[in-house]
């Protein structure tokens, strides 16, 4: 008889039935990959960024696979906050999942903006703040590489947000992670979310030009997980360990190993990007295969494993 | 664009928990080459993956993992490709389907590839009795509409799969005519199996895979070495030249390199012809989870452009509301 | 009949065969390498580091794989300048290619004390400061993160080194490598060198220890290319374009198509480091495939790659 | 050690270059299980190839690409290793001979591996007539001392493969008495051919891969399902108890987990026994150039240590001069 494992945890005070978020921009609204797994399965789901307007994206080619990895420069193409609230909210306030709306924006008031019409929606849990998209010429990740920066943004987008809670996702890209870090918990931010996708660059050696349309992008997949498995370490050990704010692991997860990996780094919960795309049933299989390692280990909760790096 | 429901053997069947696509494992029935780089390989589908497959429209396609497959061996790599081909890959890619037969309880599909690149490399190397995870059937397809008396189709490379597809589903149509117009540089570029039929005599029907299902077919070489020489394009437009009949009643259907599917728009909207592309997109996942596969196009009626996904709301576009990137 | 092409170049004044180094730390002193290939058809070659005493390196394992890299921590390990002196210099003194010694060390003296014995040897060309290993506890990377003390070790060991070229390393592990790459163009280096590894850590799930025992390592290989040629291009266009300061590209190379890309990016000689564990004849295999890149577009001369992208 | 450079089975035979290891292209010739997750591949060179391995020494390895080699489907993976077997892997990965055989102008090659990752897993699918590049002969191997009356093998887990390789090259020494201790957990985790001989009388000449080379085998398992309950290492302790032969006439060759490396040197050590241990390290290269494969000696007389490379100072070494890692 297998003993019963608890796959619950809490997430910055809200409780989710496990640790396996989508990440944001890599299943869309949730129609999509409800078309191959149970989304009801998932522990959390972090919409694509919603920004004020709508914005159209970036040229094409705005992706190219690289070795275990890809370069997207999507530019967070969305159908803007209006639409997001009138067609998306509905559907969102169905799931069981724990929704976070990721946001993006241009200027700080846009990231307000986006936060403050939200706020009162009874479908979502919360906000995951995107200040480290590559893709974008103004706003994004150059809000997310000064420590007074991300300290500025943090504090007034938590005032926004109400009684919600907020995730700061945090860029790859700076020499001391846990500066930016810091800055973030210590202006109200309730978790972090790292990785995003660390700028990278393809060129096509026959034409001499950039594979995609907007030069760079950003690079994903398992070829970045051991950086952002070492990431995830270095925040916790400097930074959250001691605190209640819990670290959301991402960049480069295919399986439960993967989860795991990073959940004993000092991850509570871990969101799955790249991968959905090439197994879009990889969310539900993490969820499984998890469950089947406490088992087989002998682990009565899953929140054991956060942080036990030895 | 409206979908053909009505038609019996497109009716889209669903999965036991009704979802309309899936992912499968195929097994590999066989894979052969036709000619320098090309191929075709058949693939198997049993319970809802035949189900979903026995329904699928030309024009749409599946996505393959070929991850797990292996390299060939070096001397089977085309020189050029030989640096590319050591890439690890991790995404699925993208196909059109040349043919679906439904036996009984199994469904096979065959796909008409060529090796580009690490994954149709990898995809040569597929034996009979591989197992491999196709997902689909995905996209829109071609919009078949029976009111029209004339069906052109502009084959370009790897187009001619799917419009050997949609020939044979056309040629149902009782007094379609369907005329199939196939362009390569020079003849051993062409895709289809040889021996062809007959390359002195033009416009003839020569190619096997057209005739097969009572398909016209035209051949254009950029160097004259077999059929028309020029482009499919201008092959089309003398053929339109001195064609009877209404403009209205004529449709043409698309698939091949950008540059020809812009210059095919074209001569549709001046002739005031239907036409419909379908278009390729460097895809990652094939199912409108990561909007890589943008395809600007125009807001009717104003300048204003916005993107369409390829892989959800194509591959097959009208060709008047695609702004093509050349 | 094939066109002659010229795979010279000249390398901060240095007029060198072909561009294909060694990277430091993959090729030992020439030896081992020399029974898999001709080593007289390199470019350059770029030693294992050396410090002022010998380093044992760190303990094992020292080495992991990941998906399309590897993670190492070997720790500077070497035979110290006296012996690399005493035994090595002599071997690469019979060399056709450049010698560069990559030079490390704990403290900025160290650095200086290495650069200046070696700085007479007619066998070598000059010097790669290595400010950025990650595998060391002192030194290495702490260097190379900040501007103000790349400028001071760059114009100390520039000194140090007399007429002999200097080369320095950069790490990409930073929130703008143009602001390093600056300081050190700013205070005397002939060439920069990009990039070292990045920073990152395996965890071994059944027994919850990172896999390496120095816990993280620098990863290498195909996997952070993306990363590396987009470092490259960056430093190109906003450090050395107008200047004459070439730069040593590298990081994931493992043929001829990947040296060319990073030589449109901006590189005017590239490195090859992880390739040659698994294709010891990777250098050699990489000059031809240049050159009949070169032959096949009607390139005369390599150089005319350099920052060619459009 | 010194290399016995006067059996001239062992001379190293030079490539024309004059280089002693080189990278050549092997035909696997046959590749089939034995045992659960066992697998024996054999492959075949010719050329300098042929004559470099023709002069190969039981311990030394080579350096296999498996990289562009299939990934097995997903049901014939062992569920604990799926996970990791979907790793992209780039580097070679080292593996001992079992046997060298020389047929005239080719010589083969026989490994026994054992499916515990993403290369040894892609081993498994090498079919008849496909080619790998394989890197070698690399490494020391072990010193076969002749003046040796009695030689004790002590071999766990993948160790069986060198150890039968050294035990055929034991035997053509005159009046050298060779007895192989092999142990594993339990009888199905021996990676042996079955069937085996005898296992209820003990000691007893039962491994087939022993016999024939005439070497007396004695199996230990820990759980006691076939020969002597418990450790190799006891097995052989309690045969040395009962051994009549001087200490100094006895020489030990051992292969297999660290642990027992470490086991086997105390107990060597403890009475005065020559012991040569086969080390194993994770490797980046295998040649010398990276440095990964560090194995932390002893300098002699004193409490200094210092690293040796596994891959070129090894994988065999003195068994007093290591610090094991446990
Ligand atoms: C809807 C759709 C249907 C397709 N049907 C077929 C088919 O039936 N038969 C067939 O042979 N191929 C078809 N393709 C193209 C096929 O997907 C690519 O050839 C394949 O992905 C190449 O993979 P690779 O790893 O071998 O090469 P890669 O290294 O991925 O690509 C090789 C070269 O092709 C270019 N390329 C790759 N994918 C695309 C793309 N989607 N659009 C434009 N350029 C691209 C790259 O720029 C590169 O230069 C289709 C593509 C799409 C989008
Ligand atoms: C000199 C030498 C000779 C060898 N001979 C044989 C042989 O004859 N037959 C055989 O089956 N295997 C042999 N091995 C081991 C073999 O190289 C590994 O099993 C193989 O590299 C595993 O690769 P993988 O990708 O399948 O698994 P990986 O994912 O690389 O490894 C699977 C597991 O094995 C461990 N591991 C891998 N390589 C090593 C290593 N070198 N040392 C310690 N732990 C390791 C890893 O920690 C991991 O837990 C030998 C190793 C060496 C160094
Ligand atoms: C196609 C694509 C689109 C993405 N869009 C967003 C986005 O809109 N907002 C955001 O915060 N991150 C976005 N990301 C980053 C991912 O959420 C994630 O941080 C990153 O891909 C690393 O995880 P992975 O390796 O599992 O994909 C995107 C990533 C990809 C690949
Ligand atoms: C095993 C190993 C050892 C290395 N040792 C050194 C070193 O001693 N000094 C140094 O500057 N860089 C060292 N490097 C970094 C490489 O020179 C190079 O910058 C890096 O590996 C990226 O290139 P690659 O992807 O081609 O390997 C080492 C890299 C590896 C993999
Ligand atoms: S390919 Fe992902 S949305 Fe179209
Ligand atoms: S494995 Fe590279 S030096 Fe031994």
């Amino acid at each position: 008889m297998k003993n019963i494992v608890d796959l619950s945890i809490d997430f910055a005070g809200i409780r989710l039935s496990n640790p396996v978020f989508t990440a944001s921009g890599t299943c869309g609204y949730a129609d999509e990959l409800g078309e191959f797994m149970d989304i009801d399965k998932l522990g959390g789901f972090i919409t694509k960024s919603i920004s004020v307007k709508p914005r159209k994206g970036n040229a094409t080619p705005r992706m190219v696979e690289t070795d275990s990895g890809m370069l997207n420069a999507i530019g967070l193409a969305n159908i803007g906050l209006d639409r997001f609230i009138e067609e998306k909210i509905p559907v969102l306030a169905k799931m069981k999942a724990a929704v976070f709306v990721n946001v993006a924006g241009t200027t700080i008031d846009d990231y307000i903006e986006v936060t403050e019409k939200l706020a009162g929606e009874n479908a979502i849990a919360g906000f995951e703040l995107n200040i480290s998209c590559p893709n974008v010429k103004e706003g994004g990740i150059s809000f997310g590489t000064d420590p007074v920066q991300v300290a500025d943004i943090t504090a007034k987008v938590k005032k926004a947000a109400g009684d919600k809670k907020l995730i700061v996702k945090l860029t790859p890209t700076v020499t001391n992670i846990s500066e930016t870090a810091l800055a973030a918990v210590e202006n109200g931010a309730d978790a972090l979310s790292l990785v995003n996708t660390f700028t990278a660059m393809v060129i096509d050696i026959e034409t001499r030009k950039p594979v995609l349309a907007n030069r760079t992008g950003g690079l994903s997949g398992p070829a970045i997980k051991p950086m952002a498995v070492y990431l995830v370490n270095k925040v916790y050990n400097e930074v959250t360990k001691n605190t209640d704010v819990p670290i959301l692991g991402l960049g480069g997860i295919r399986n439960a190993g993967d989860a795991i990996e990073f959940m004993i780094a000092g991850a509570t919960a871990v969101s799955v990007g790249t991968a959905s795309f090439f197994e879009p049933r990889s969310c539900e299989r993490i969820v499984k295969g998890i469950e089947k390692f406490c088992q087989a280990k002998n682990i009565s909760a899953v929140r054991e494993l956060t942080g036990s790096i030895e | 664009m409206t979908r053909p429901f009505l038609f019996s053997v497109w009716n889209r069947i669903m999965c036991d928990d009704g979802s309309k696509k899936g992912i499968f494992e195929a097994k590999v029935n066989s894979n052969r080459c036709i000619g320098e780089g090309f191929y075709r390989v058949n693939l198997g589908f049993c319970g809802d993956g035949a189900r979903l497959f026995a329904g699928f429209i030309p024009g749409q396609f599946v996505e393959i993992d070929l991850s797990g497959a292996p390299l060939p061996a070096m001397d089977k790599i085309p020189e050029k490709l030989r640096d590319a081909s050591g890439r690890s890959i991790i995404l699925r890619r993208p196909f059109s389907l040349a043919d679906v037969e439904v036996c009984g309880d199994v469904v096979n599909i065959e796909i008409l590839y060529c090796c580009v690149g690490p994954a149709s490399l990898r995809m040569m190397e597929l034996k009979e009795g591989n197992v491999v995870s196709v997902i689909g059937p995905l996209g829109n397809g071609f919009d078949i509409d029976k009111n029209k008396k004339v069906a052109l189709l502009a084959v370009g490379g790897m187009g001619a799969g799917p419009l050997q597809h949609l020939a044979r589903e056309l040629a149902k149509i009782p007094g379609m005519e369907v005329v199939a117009f196939a362009g390569a540089q020079s003849v051993d570029r062409l895709p289809f199996e040889k021996p062809f039929g007959d390359f002195s005599a033009r416009p003839t029907l020569c190619l096997n895979e057209f005739s097969k299902s009572a398909t016209k077919s035209i051949v254009a070489t950029d160097d004259g070495s077999a059929g028309f020489k020029g482009f499919v394009t201008g092959a089309m437009e003398s053929w339109l030249d001195s064609c009877k009949a209404e403009m209205k009643d004529i449709i043409i259907y698309c698939c091949g390199p950008e540059m020809m599917l812009a210059t095919m728009a074209e001569i549709a909207e001046k002739r005031g012809i239907d036409c419909q592309v379908s278009m390729e997109r460097r895809m990652a996942c094939g199912i409108g989870l990561c909007q890589s596969c943008a395809v600007e196009c125009r807001k009717k009626g104003t300048d204003e452009t916005f993107y369409k996904m390829c892989c959800k709301d194509g591959p097959v576009f009208d060709s008047r509301e695609v702004v093509y990137t050349l």
